[in-house]
């Protein structure tokens, strides 16, 4: 009589992948087509703008900005890297930085479109460019507030003693999203800042 | 017994994410009076609330922005539930497994085999497997297409006295357009054009490699006379098909084309792949098969020596 | 080809016994292809009836993916019915059938064939496709600037400086003496595309793009065809005329829309076919005009048009003067066009030889004076949606207006 | 073996919570459940509950069109029609069908408890149903607050600029795109959650390569959607960037561009078509071997194939535009990679009918429907071939023909594949029997309606008849064929009004079904009618693609073969 397989041969499920990273990379694919979509309009459109402002008139490259988003990507690591060995401290510390340096990320974009609105006539409605630039730059900017927003939750749980190495996967999911974010953040400045100027 | 090997009882080890870990021993497999309580996630209503406050977020940019302010404000509130139902610990509630034996069997006992598997490469079911190789087909569509080349150019060479000819004609074929080559001069077609040797190189290798994987798994499906089939009646099919094809595929070349030639190319490569792929293992085992057997549609059952089976 | 096809459609009728889906479709495309195929004008667009070289070319390209897909269908169509047939088993003996889990060999054979008809399938699409589509332009081709509009069409002859709406003329092409037509298309509002089955493929006349397309039709008549992609509320009755004349009859037409419009005392009572008589143009043959729609009042009934508006016949000169007051005191000279008076809208249709037309409204309706008050009247009885507004103008005008517009040749 | 037993479930017909509650307590229940059979439960009934709005929409076009010069509606109300219909029946019917087929069944057949995230589950299906109401709501609010405009009406695809401010006052375009906006999300919450659950939910044993051939379906559908819908999405809030904010994506009057909006859709459209035919794929690979007795010939060309056609059908949304101008590189190119789809379709079809072939095939309802998907699918996918070789297309596009092409899919192959599937699960879900004799007589009805109606609309698009006509003239020779249409719409409508009667009264009234009552191989069937909540006492553990048949033939498992 024929045995078959026996338990033991059989993969363990520990093997599973981990949903929550699984979802995220899910999300993050979803994300990027919308993400295509936008880069798409903005690279058909570049130099189709009837009037108005056009890029090389109004657009400074946000070397400030940028240096600091994509350095956030690496402190988000050190401390994902930190809740790991269970360092509370660190885990802490590395996590305000990237908040912090969020924040100056977002801020740096709030001036760079009041200048924008106000000092050159730039909006939305005037032409193409400030059609698909806030659109581009604008979806972006929504991701960044919206990782903001989780972080910053995450961080005061931190304070507050909530978290511990145990959560580490859960951080790294988050962490994942981060990182998708500023690796948004570079096809946008090369679209935008290098290719549409 | 098997059955209880095979679909083991198991503690799960949590890797399901909290949504459905099994508490308590080990559960036995006789003991159908096992009351264990199964964790499952708590029912809740943050989720219709959600997605009621995003719908209202959004329907108030059609109607009104009162009910957008309404939808942001149920939005947060289904958030912000949700967030206390899975953090710190997710909710879950206790269903108590209320155990009844189910029996899965099958009035359908035995099943049907048919003779002569064994050599078929020892498989009650995947007709072929280990024994069929896609290489054979490979081999001789390659052997083929080497071998009719010469005709081909011997063709051009002494006909059209240049072996581009051949070349232009088969390179010129599907892209009439893109080459340029609209309505050719006979002297455009005897020069020699390195975009036409291009596409003639890639679509011969191409059709050589197809026709010969075709070889390679029908041949032994038809395995009496293999190359009268594979050397003349395929050849001739074709040709067939292609004679009352081309006219559309592509007038430049039949008005060009001399058939009689093109047959004879045709052939040297049927009667070389057809040979090529006649020489394999695989193709002499087919041999003494039943036909819808070869096909793989059927049968081919491990003939096991002793009756166990045959219940 | 047709014999071939048929044959194999008996073929598969009887192979396949479930498979009245194959027959029926296969029998109803054929009815369809056979039936109708005359090629010459016909009042239904049939596009297995073509006149001219694209339209011949796609049908060619049909005919030929139709034999190929047909030859599949019967193939593993015939299987299926085989397989459905034969192994349909009431038997409840506890025994299951020999498990099959695949087959490589077969596996490869039936990826590898329906490879090599795609590719033998592309390379004949392929090369149609830049046969038509680049085909060069001779030097004595006419151009024709076609602007669709919400509902009506605008054909602009760029080489006589002629414009005109709803009807378009071309020249026949014979091979005596090839005359083909190379068309821009436009829109000028939202997307349409302009299609005559007997003479070619559609092609999309959109805001941000101009498009090309030629045809060369053989055989003299009117074709007709309508607007392909969805535009509006009226996009159901955005009908397209094509008139192909011959060249001389062209000659003759083009030379008379080159004029001023000027009103011709009495002619409100000519029938269409009359007044394409009188213009050199051909009478339709097979084509019926389009009947009355009900919404609009009284009227002509279809395919006639010898009925004209009471009292219409013979009417004095100041009847159509007053009428062109009335038409150029009106808003009317806000949206419409004639030559030769301070009319100059771009709005609607130019209607500079507007009684020269068979049809009103983009060929819904027989050009008459009756029709053409109810359509004075209200637009939207006739064609709902319509972009015309309703001009409020009372019966004497009406008529007056009407008898002006159709006097204009 | 005849008692092989195993305590992987249970039979609990009525929880005592549901037979002691209050109506409301009942209600309750449903709209804050996480468990993925009761969201399964509620996607299928607000997709049947949609195919009665869609398909009572279609009614209303095919009377209209019974006669030329008919004057049943009004152009605007046709226009809203067939709009709302395409629009229903794309998104309101056929993807929360499928979705609720995926959440209902993939848990179990991979032997899972639940999905991976059983309240994102809650959410996308609640989002789906919110979209769906807001969408319905444009036929009163719609005309109230803004005056002009009420439900869409400028077709499914929403070709700019009619969408723009010029060209639709009123509020039609935005509801079109807003509440679809807000499906959109629910969507892509629903496919994210097939993926991880199929990824990371499944029990001992059941390796990648063991997976029924549905979940495999499924997840191909669902790394569809994620980079499918979202160029939708991010398509549709440029649109309502247009028209509220001003901007000018799609504006032509400012330099914007109509024909991107054409290529955003399409980019989203094509692969959308094969979201929707994935799963009945799926639902067939599922039926038709159980039902010839033989497991599906060729599991790995399947799955080959699945995954081809992900990957093919990303390449070919512009067979949609072959007559907007395309050059003739590209429109040679993309007639190419159309045409290359039939070669995985074309493994698919073959493996069907090998599958059945030296199977013994018992023709109960759901066979029936399996069985004749095979043959609309090919119809309708050679019709497909035809429209692709773009030379043809340029006179079939936007004709009956294409409506004739596309109906033959999605209700040839995937309404009737759906119903298969119903007809199949059923007993699962309710723990009895449907009606055999009412679902023959739903399937046979069903049958000849369906080929009455679009079997006979290919020829008036041959005929030269173009879609979204709300009436045509009597002298262009397509009146007959409409109204065989039009009778065979009717009869259709019949058969769904007997398929309806049976749902209900086989509900209440059918026969007991027992746990397995098709003698089949997934683990769904290996635990009671309907399941408990926790869908298996014990975690199941498999050795082979179909763990019921090593149950119940242990001495000739399929272990040793695969
Ligand atoms: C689920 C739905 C579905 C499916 C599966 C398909 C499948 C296919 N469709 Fe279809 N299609 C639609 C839904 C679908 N379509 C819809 C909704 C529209 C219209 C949208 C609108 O305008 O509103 C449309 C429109 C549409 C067009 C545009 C028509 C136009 O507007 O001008 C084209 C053109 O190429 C096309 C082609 C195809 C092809 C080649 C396939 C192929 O996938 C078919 C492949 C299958 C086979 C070929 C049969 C099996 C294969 C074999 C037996 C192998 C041997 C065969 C060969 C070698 C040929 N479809
Ligand atoms: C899955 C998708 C799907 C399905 C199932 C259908 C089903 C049907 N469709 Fe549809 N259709 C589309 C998707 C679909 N359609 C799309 C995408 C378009 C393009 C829209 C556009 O251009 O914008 C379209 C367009 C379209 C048109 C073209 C309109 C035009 O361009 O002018 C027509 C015309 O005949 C039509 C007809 C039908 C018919 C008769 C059915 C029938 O099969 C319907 C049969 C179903 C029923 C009849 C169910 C009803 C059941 C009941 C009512 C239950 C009864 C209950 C009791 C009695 C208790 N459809
Ligand atoms: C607001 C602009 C507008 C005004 C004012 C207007 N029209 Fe029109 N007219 C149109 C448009 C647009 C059409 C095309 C309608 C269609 O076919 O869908 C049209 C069509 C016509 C046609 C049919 C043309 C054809 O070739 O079929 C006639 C005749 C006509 N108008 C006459 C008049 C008269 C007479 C007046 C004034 C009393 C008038 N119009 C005022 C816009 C206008
Ligand atoms: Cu113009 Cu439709
Ligand atoms: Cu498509």
């Amino acid at each position: 009589m024929a045995i078959p397989v026996v338990a033991q041969h059989l993969e363990e499920p520990g093997h599973l992948p981990n949903k929550g990273k699984v979802g995220m990379i899910c999300l993050i694919i979803g994300e990027s087509a919308i993400f295509s979509i936008f880069v798409l309009a903005y690279l058909f459109y570049i130099g189709k703008s009837q009037w108005g402002p056009q890029p090389k008139e109004v657009l400074e490259v946000p070397i400030l900005n940028t240096v600091c988003l994509l350095s956030s990507s690496l402190t988000i690591w050190l401390s994902e890297r930190a809740i790991e060995h269970n360092l509370l401290m660190t885990f802490t510390a590395w996590l305000g930085v990237t908040i912090a340096l969020g924040s100056i990320f977002l801020v740096g974009t709030g001036w760079e479109w009041y200048k924008l609105i106000y000092h050159d006539g730039l909006a939305l409605q005037t032409n193409l460019f400030g059609t698909t630039f806030y659109s581009l730059v604008g979806l972006h900017a929504s991701h960044v507030i919206i990782g903001l927003i989780m972080l910053i939750t995450l961080w005061l749980f931190a304070m507050t003693g909530h978290v511990s190495g145990k959560n580490s996967e859960r951080i790294q999911t988050l962490a994942l999203y981060w990182h998708f974010v500023d690796a948004v953040w570079v096809v946008v400045f090369a679209v935008v800042y290098v290719i549409g100027r | 017994m098997s059955t209880q090997e095979q679909l083991a009882p198991s503690r799960s080890e949590g890797a399901h994410g909290g949504t459905g870990v099994v508490h308590g021993d080990p559960v036995q497999t006789h003991a159908p009076a096992h009351t264990d309580s199964i964790h499952l996630p708590r029912p809740t209503a943050y989720p219709i609330i959600a997605a009621l406050g995003f719908t209202l977020l959004v329907a108030g940019i059609l109607t009104h922005y009162v009910i957008s302010i309404l939808g942001v404000c149920l939005l947060a509130y289904g958030c912000v539930g949700w967030f206390r139902e899975v953090l710190p610990h997710e909710m879950h509630e206790n269903i108590t497994v209320r155990v009844q034996e189910i029996s899965i069997a099958s009035a359908r006992k035995s099943v049907g085999r048919l003779p002569g598997g064994a050599e078929s490469g020892g498989q009650r079911a995947h007709v072929g497997v280990g024994a069929f190789s896609p290489l054979v087909g490979l081999k001789g569509g390659v052997a083929g297409g080497i071998a009719m080349i010469f005709p081909a150019l011997a063709y051009g060479l002494i006909a059209q006295h240049s072996i581009w000819y051949p070349v232009n004609l088969l390179g010129g074929a599907g892209v009439s357009g893109m080459t340029g080559f609209g309505n050719p001069t006979m002297q455009d077609l005897r020069a020699f054009h390195m975009a036409t040797l291009g596409f003639a190189t890639i679509i011969h290798v191409i059709s050589c490699t197809l026709i010969g994987l075709l070889y390679g798994s029908i041949l032994p499906l038809m395995p009496k006379h293999p190359i009268i089939l594979g050397g003349i009646i395929a050849p001739l099919a074709w040709t067939g098909i292609l004679f009352a094809a081309l006219p559309t595929i592509n007038p430049e070349m039949s008005a060009h084309i001399s058939w009689p030639d093109f047959l004879l190319a045709q052939f040297v490569f049927g009667i070389t792949a057809g040979w090529v792929v006649s020489r394999s293992s695989y193709y002499r085992t087919a041999k003494s098969l039943p036909f819808a057997m070869r096909l793989g549609f059927e049968g081919g059952g491990v003939g096991r020596e002793d009756g166990e089976d045959h219940r | 080809m047709l014999h071939w096809m048929l044959k194999r459609s008996t073929f598969a009728l009887r192979s396949a016994r479930r498979l009245p889906v194959a027959a029926v479709l296969v029998g109803s495309l054929l009815f369809a292809a056979s039936a109708w195929a005359e090629n010459k004008p016909s009042p239904i667009p049939n596009m297995f009836a073509p006149v001219s070289t694209p339209a011949e070319q796609e049908f060619t390209m049909s005919m030929f993916v139709l034999g190929i897909t047909l030859g599949i269908l019967v193939v593993v169509g015939g299987s299926w019915a085989y397989v459905v047939a034969k192994y349909r088993s009431t038997d409840s003996s506890d025994v299951e059938p020999p498990q099959i889990y695949g087959s490589p060999q077969v596996e490869l054979a039936w990826t590898i064939v329906p490879v090599v008809i795609v590719v033998v399938l592309f390379l004949t699409t392929a090369r149609m496709i830049f046969s038509i589509q680049d085909h060069p332009r001779p030097k004595n081709a006419l151009d024709i600037t076609v602007v669709g509009h919400q509902f009506w069409w605008e054909y602009r002859y760029p080489q006589y400086g002629v414009v005109v709406a709803n009807e378009m003329h071309v020249p026949m092409s014979t091979p005596g003496q090839v005359r083909p037509t190379f068309m821009k298309l436009q829109s000028a509002d939202v997307w349409h595309s302009f299609w005559v089955p007997q003479l070619a493929g559609k092609v999309d006349n959109i805001p941000d793009h101009i498009n090309d397309m030629w045809i060369d039709p053989h055989v003299p008549g009117v074709y007709v065809g309508q607007c392909g992609q969805f535009c509006g509320v009226e996009h159901a009755m955005m009908l397209i005329r094509v008139y192909v004349d011959t060249p001389d009859q062209f000659q003759r037409w083009i030379t008379n829309q080159q004029q001023p419009g000027v009103e011709q005392p009495g002619a409100g009572q000519n029938t269409p076919q009359q007044v394409i008589r009188q213009q050199g143009g051909v009478v339709p043959t097979a084509l019926e005009l389009p009947a009355n729609r009900s919404g609009a009042g009284s009227g002509a009934s279809a395919g006639g048009g010898d009925q004209t508006g009471a009292g219409s016949a013979g009417q004095p000169m100041n009847q159509v003067v007053a009428g062109k007051q009335v038409f150029l005191q009106n808003a009317c000279i806000n949206c419409h066009a004639v030559q030769g008076t301070n009319a100059n809208g771009r709005f609607g249709p130019n209607l500079t030889h507007f009684g020269s037309r068979d049809t009103l409204g983009s060929g819904i309706v027989v050009n008459n004076v009756d029709n053409l008050k109810a359509w004075i009247r209200n637009p939207s009885d006739l064609k709902e949606g319509a972009l015309m507004p309703p001009m409020q103008l009372d019966e004497t005008q009406l008529e007056q207006v009407s008898l002006y517009l159709t006097s204009l040749k | 073996m005849a008692d092989a037993s195993l305590p992987i479930g249970s039979l609990d017909l009525t929880p005592e919570a549901l037979a002691e509650g209050t109506f409301r307590e009942y209600l309750h229940g449903w709209v804050t459940t996480v468990d993925h059979k009761r969201l399964g439960i509620l996607y299928v009934l607000y997709a049947l509950f949609f195919l009665v709005v869609g398909g009572a929409e279609a009614m209303i076009i095919r009377v209209q069109l019974m006669y030329p010069d008919n004057h049943f509606v009004s152009p605007e109300v046709y226009n809203r029609m067939f709009t709302m219909h395409g629009t229903t029946m794309v998104f309101l019917m056929g993807m929360p069908l499928l979705f609720g087929f995926a959440n209902y069944l993939v848990p179990l057949m991979i032997g899972a408890r639940d999905m991976a995230f059983p309240r994102l589950n809650a959410l996308s299906f609640w989002l789906t149903a919110f979209g769906g109401i807001l969408l319905y709501y444009s036929f009163i609010g719609g005309f109230g607050l803004y005056g002009q405009g009420s439900a869409p009406d400028v077709g499914w695809f929403e070709y700019a600029p009619l969408t723009t401010r010029t060209y639709s006052q009123g509020h039609a375009v935005d509801f079109w795109a807003l509440s679809l906006f807000v499906t959109g999300w629910g969507t892509l919450g629903a496919a994210i959650n097939i993926i991880t659950t199929t990824i990371s939910m499944r029990c001992k044993g059941m390796t990648m390569m063991r997976i029924p051939l549905f979940c495999w379906l499924l997840l191909c559908t669902s790394a569809l959607t994620l980079v499918a819908i979202t160029p939708l999405t991010a398509a549709q809030v440029m649109l309502e960037l247009d028209r509220y904010l001003g901007a000018h994506f799609f504006d032509t009057q400012a330099g914007g561009s109509a024909l991107i909006w054409a290529h955003f859709f399409w980019i989203f459209g094509h692969p959308e078509v094969y979201i929707l035919v994935l799963p009945a794929f799926g639902v067939a690979n599922e039926i038709i071997p159980v039902f010839s007795r033989k497991p599906a010939f060729g599991y790995t060309a399947m799955v080959a194939a699945s995954v081809g056609i992900v990957f093919i059908s990303l390449g070919v949304w512009a067979h949609h535009m072959f007559t907007v101008g395309m050059t003739s590189a590209a429109n040679a190119f993309f007639t190419l990679s159309t045409m290359i789809i039939a070669v995985p379709t074309g493994i698919k079809v073959f493996n069907w009918i090998a599958t059945m072939w030296g199977g013994k095939l018992r023709f109960a309802t759901p066979m029936l429907f399996a069985a004749t998907f095979v043959v609309h699918f090919l119809l309708s996918g050679l019709t497909g071939i035809m429209l692709s070789a773009s030379p043809w297309d340029w006179q079939l596009h936007n004709s009956y023909f294409v409506i004739a092409h596309f109906h033959y899919v999605l209700v040839g192959a995937i309404v009737f594949s759906m119903l298969a599937g119903i007809y199949y699960w059923f007993p699962k879900v309710t723990g009895r029997l449907m009606d055999e004799k009412l679902g023959k007589w739903h399937f046979w009805l069903f049958l000849i309606g369906f080929h009455l109606t679009f079997d006979f609309l290919h020829v008036p698009g041959i005929l030269g008849m173009p879609r979204w006509v709300y009436t045509y003239e009597a002298s262009r020779g397509w009146a007959s064929w409409n109204m065989i249409a039009s009778v065979g719409g009717f009869i259709q409508f019949l058969a769904s009004g007997i398929f309806v009667w049976n749902l209900l009264y086989s509900g209440l009234h059918g026969a007991e079904a027992g746990p397995d009552p098709w003698d089949a191989w997934t683990l769904e069937w290996a635990t009671s009618s309907p399941p408990p909540e926790y869908n298996f006492a014990v975690e199941p553990v498999v050795a082979s693609r179909r763990p019921l048949w090593d149950l119940k033939h242990p001495s000739d498992t399929d272990t040793q073969y695969e």
